[in-house]
């Protein structure tokens, strides 16, 4: 779950990291009502999840009421524009309005998961308020990592000797070592996998403060946050995000690529690899689709009907290997799922093997179904299906 | 001989009166492991279906049956407790199935753990042929032989393996370390101990895309195993790319854990990377010709 | 710092630890009005930091807001009965007004510092409700401990094996884990010493609450919660600790004895060295005073005054052995102080030696003081000055 | 020889351009304490009054200068920090004198950092005499000989030292190792050391009233250091009862902590306990000759 900069920043409070003054808005009037009760210098940040808004021109100065409406409604006229990850774009429902601040320099600091060290690791570099990939390429040297020991967890020195060791501006100094304790209390209090602050601003007048906020909270941890619920909910998903969701399966579950051979299969690994074979045989992918551990019969009418309704597939091919989901459920969960559907009927073809494999293709057998004995032959089959239907 | 599990591991179930754990203790007894009791809280002193003895703690079960290795079945928000209170009580080898631990209990385990070897989580589990199950395996695709099988995926496992055996290829021991971001046990972990078993004549390594462990997997068979016949393969080269897990995590493992980097390390490591899981056989087979 | 109930029960809100409904009082006519709106069975308990309130009848039932009224006069009519270490007493400033609970069970658990082990250590017994230390005697094999690792912290594994080695109630079993959890949060995020419930109650409807509330902070991280000062300042301080305070002093750096020998010496172990000195010289001691480290002229004359105008002290025996403390600093602290004082004068002894001492001691003679040599010796002339004067 | 501490131990100050840091710092040098340098982050590259290189960090001072020990002069709020800087840069033997160091921080600090030997803090250092003093004590009252010493308390260890060198008993190392309720080094630890010291002959040890350091002393010399001569003193007998600290410590320790308790213990293992400090010297060499 990735927040959006005013969460994130609401989050960078209650954990004592200094934000410039800010407040939320969702329309233009609400803008210019802040202003003028609020006089001064003010930014106006569409609040998005997609990257570079600056470019797409979704960042705009305000000096006055008028001034904070006019930029609101330019900047919520369009959508930020779309890229690979999304075809339409994200649509701007609200507004950060935001104090400015004079910059002297700017930094970059992030907390993440090192999957290599299994260790939190906190990364520095003097080179802030640019992308950080770019950053990467052009001053890979400036970067300073250090993982911590979860046993002893964060201590100021961890800050300091980042400090010095990313040569930070001298003005950054005494600061730093709290800011990067407050990220790192909010990146084990909230279950973060990400905090991320760019550009981390020392201001003209000595302060040192956020001017932006990346979080990305683990999914895996949420059940611990109920408080996330409300901002969970007004989280834009993606076409696929919410087709998965809808069928009840997770976010990342299922994913669609034009082709005509629809895959089902039970675990990523799996899923994948069926992808892989329906390459190799030829036929190109509609999609890509986890149907999880326990597959029961309305999981997979759920899965069908999904391929079959929102994908340009032609066939589908199921491909069981059960290790925890047991044959013999999955089996029926077909057999029930196809009598039940009311959705338009396209061939199936189907592999199951593993836990239960027996038991699961006598129920297939029984209702007329003849799976296949391997994955490539399944992959095979389907693409064959899928060209000569 | 094979790693980590032989016929003779005392194993204990943790959460073996739920539904999942229940089912698979049945499935592992059947296999043949030497599962000797189990745990779960406020059940102490009651028998499973199968007639094991339940445990309220890990202390008093491997007190009273004597038991060394743990499989844990606990939902989510109980599997890093779970791994700290055996890791407290002294266990030492702990395999972990659940699925959707928080990724900052691992954390903290992975942490504070030393010299415990987790398998997982989200893993299927592990299985020395002929000699024990733990976890969720299917039993009946293994064969007893002289291949070791490292793999980040589960079901894709399962799928290499039954090609493996009806080619006559048997395993000596195949891991599913799991496909989580923080896991306990890794590829170089698992060649570790391959590289010291007798039993042992060739490896079959399963990756996946994103991480940095095939390379570091690759690294080390260029440096320590070069003798031995391995073939790797990488799922997911046509999988979907994810939401991006931020730019910081990329740039820190030095790599942003594409098909590409891996086979090319692979490749490095004079390691042939089969396109599909159905070629590993006969590649593994050349190799093994290759050395003879 | 120790904390009053109301105070205690405030912190384990704030971290999870159920409690009953209640209100904090000043008044009888607040505890009359909070029944007035709130009907019900109440339990009015004083807030003090003594023991014993049960058996002093500071604790009274009340049923409708006229019996509130009049148990919370009687109760804050007198102050709590005075022991050894409150020669008069403690007086009542305030009330818990308290929901009654329906008591099926009572269990004991604390989280203390454990000096041997150098962990945090978790104790719970079966009999709570009870004077621990009676329980201590009538069941010591009923405490069961846990010595939490600290690079671990606290899980849930630790409460349930304490629940079921203590033998609790199966009651407790489920909500006992968590509650701990909040106790250990507490002992680190405020720095606790120890965090006592006495009794944690299993109601007759299946909850789990704490009816008291044990707190001690460590003075020491006191630095760190701003918060606490409001609190502080209402906490009462005995006598010997307000005339320490008063005096620039930290709280357990002085305290009266009642003879006619006063002492005065840097660090505690040479302060409580000094009472055995003079103790074995046969004197009577008027009081323990550490000086602490840095003892410049202001404070030297504030500990002189405090001894001369508050003990029975008819000499003063200033024993210093430098480490930290220079002796020449010391010493010119003496000379100023005596001649600065108002208050009258007593003779004193004085023994000056370690960092600094030729300076010291020079400065004392040009003062016309002459120290001794020893401190046995200083003891002596002490005491005899003592019975002389 | 001596313990911890010998003339060739390369000591760096943390804190050393504070007050007390600078002050102590000469006089440690004076003394002849092997003082490479120290750390006050912000003045790397300056140097102290007394020609010393200031580093930024503990990681650069001690790969610049080689340092092994560490003396703490910082504010109690940074202590622990100080403490574990050290530690993940590698330092294993460091001494805290701050005073008012959280007991939180130490309980975190002491759980972290296995393998380190922390003295103190809150105590006055250590002196091996003629050889090296980190710390705070007045090094004009030690004299090298071949009495062990270890205290609880700090100017009362001076009290003691300057008895025993008034009565012509030089010692080989003496450690204050602080009265706080959670220190790095006990007594146990110390006479472990001692135990295998040639130079340590006979054994001083000073104790206080509360906790139970000294109980477990006294079992390991009857254990362990039989044969030694040793005498015991037992600070504040006379002392003020302070506040409780809470029933449930007391209960915990097994032992109220009185003095009574402590002198039993003592005399149980056959070590005789003085009654006021000035007895010390006399009561030892009782014991010296004894053993003769």
């Amino acid at each position: 779950m990735n927040l959006m900069e005013y969460q994130g920043k609401e989050l960078f409070r209650r954990c004592g990291i200094p934000v410039p003054r800010s407040q939320h808005c969702k329309t233009p009037d609400d803008v210019a009502a802040f202003i003028e009760k609020n006089p001064g210098k003010w930014v106006v940040k569409a609040q998005v999840l997609m990257g570079g808004r600056g470019k797409a021109g979704k960042i705009k100065f305000a000096t006055n009421a008028q001034e904070g409406r006019t930029v609101a409604r330019e900047i919520m006229a369009t959508p930020m524009p779309p890229n690979r990850q999304n075809p339409k774009g994200e649509a701007i429902n609200s507004l950060l309005v935001e104090e400015t601040v004079e910059i002297e320099k700017e930094a970059y600091c992030a907390i993440t998961v090192d999957r290599a060290t299994k260790k939190p690791s906190v990364i520095v570099t003097r080179f802030g308020g640019m992308d950080v990939e770019e950053v990467h390429e052009q001053h890979p040297e400036s970067f300073k990592y250090h993982f911590v020991d979860t046993a002893i967890g964060y201590w100021p020195f961890v800050g300091r000797g980042l400090a010095f060791g990313a040569e930070l501006d001298n003005g950054y100094r005494k600061q730093f070592p709290a800011i990067v304790a407050g990220m790192y209390d909010l990146f084990f209090r909230y279950g973060a996998k990400l905090v991320e602050i760019n550009p981390l601003v020392l201001t003209k007048d000595g302060r040192v403060v956020a001017a932006d906020a990346k979080i990305e909270i683990d999914d895996d941890g949420l059940f611990r946050h109920p408080e996330f619920k409300e901002w969970q909910a007004v989280l834009p998903l993606d076409e696929d995000e919410k087709l998965a969701s809808e069928a009840g399966l997770g976010i990342r579950n299922f994913r669609r690529f034009g082709g005509t051979v629809g895959t089902m299969a039970n675990g990523a690994g799996l899923a994948m690899g069926t992808m892989d074979a329906v390459k190799n045989a030829g036929g190109e992918i509609a999609n890509f689709l986890d149907v999880g551990g326990g597959a029961d019969a309305q999981r997979v009418r759920n899965c069908y009907e999904l391929v079959v309704n929102h994908t340009a597939a032609k066939v589908l091919f199921i491909n069981i290997f059960g290790g925890i989901t047991r044959g013999d459920e999955v089996a029926k969960g077909i057999v029930t799922a196809m009598k039940e559907t009311t959705s338009r009927k396209i061939p199936l073809v189907i592999r199951l093997t593993g836990t239960n494999e027996v038991e699961g293709r006598r129920i297939l057998a029984e209702a007329g179904m003849t799976p296949v004995e391997t994955m490539d032959e399944g992959a095979k089959r389907a693409v064959e299906l899928a060209a000569g239907a | 001989m094979s790693i980590y599990l032989d016929k003779n591991s005392k194993v204990f179930v943790q959460g073996i009166t739920g539904s999942e754990g229940s089912y698979h203790t049945g499935r592992m007894l059947a296999y043949g492991t030497k599962i000797v009791g189990g745990v779960t809280p406020g059940k102490g002193g009651q028998k499973t279906t199968h007639g094991l003895p339940v445990f309220n703690t890990v202390k008093e079960c491997i007190e009273a049956t004597g038991a060394t290795h743990q499989c844990i079945f606990v939902p989510p928000a109980g599997a890093g407790d779970a791994l700290l209170e055996a890791y407290e009580a002294g266990v030492r080898f702990s395999v972990c199935i659940t699925e959707g631990v928080p990724v900052h209990d691992m954390l903290k385990v992975a942490g504070t753990t030393p010299g415990m070897r987790i398998i997982g989580p989200n893993c299927p589990g592990l299985v020395s042929p002929g000699q024990s199950l733990v976890g969720i395996m299917p039993g009946h695709v293994f064969k007893e032989g002289n291949v070791g099988l490292i793999s980040r995926s589960g079901t894709l496992t399962y799928e290499v393996v039954d090609g493996l055996t009806r080619a006559g290829l048997g395993q000596s021991t195949c891991v599913g370390i799991g496909g989580d971001p923080i896991i306990g046990t890794t590829f170089v972990d698992c060649l570790r101990e391959f590289a010291k078993d007798p039993q042992t004549k060739a490896l079959v390594l399963c990756g996946e895309i994103g991480g940095s462990d095939e390379e570091e997997a690759a690294a080390f068979i260029k440096q320590h195993l070069s003798h031995m016949p391995i073939v790797a393969f990488i799922g997911g080269r046509n999988a979907p790319p994810g939401k991006s897990l931020g730019h910081a995590g990329a740039i820190i493992s030095g790599s942003f854990g594409t098909p590409q980097s891996k086979v090319s390390a692979f490749q490095a490591a004079g390691v042939p990377v089969a396109d599909r899981p159905s070629q590993i056989p006969e590649l593994l087979k050349e190799r093994m010709a290759a050395r003879v």
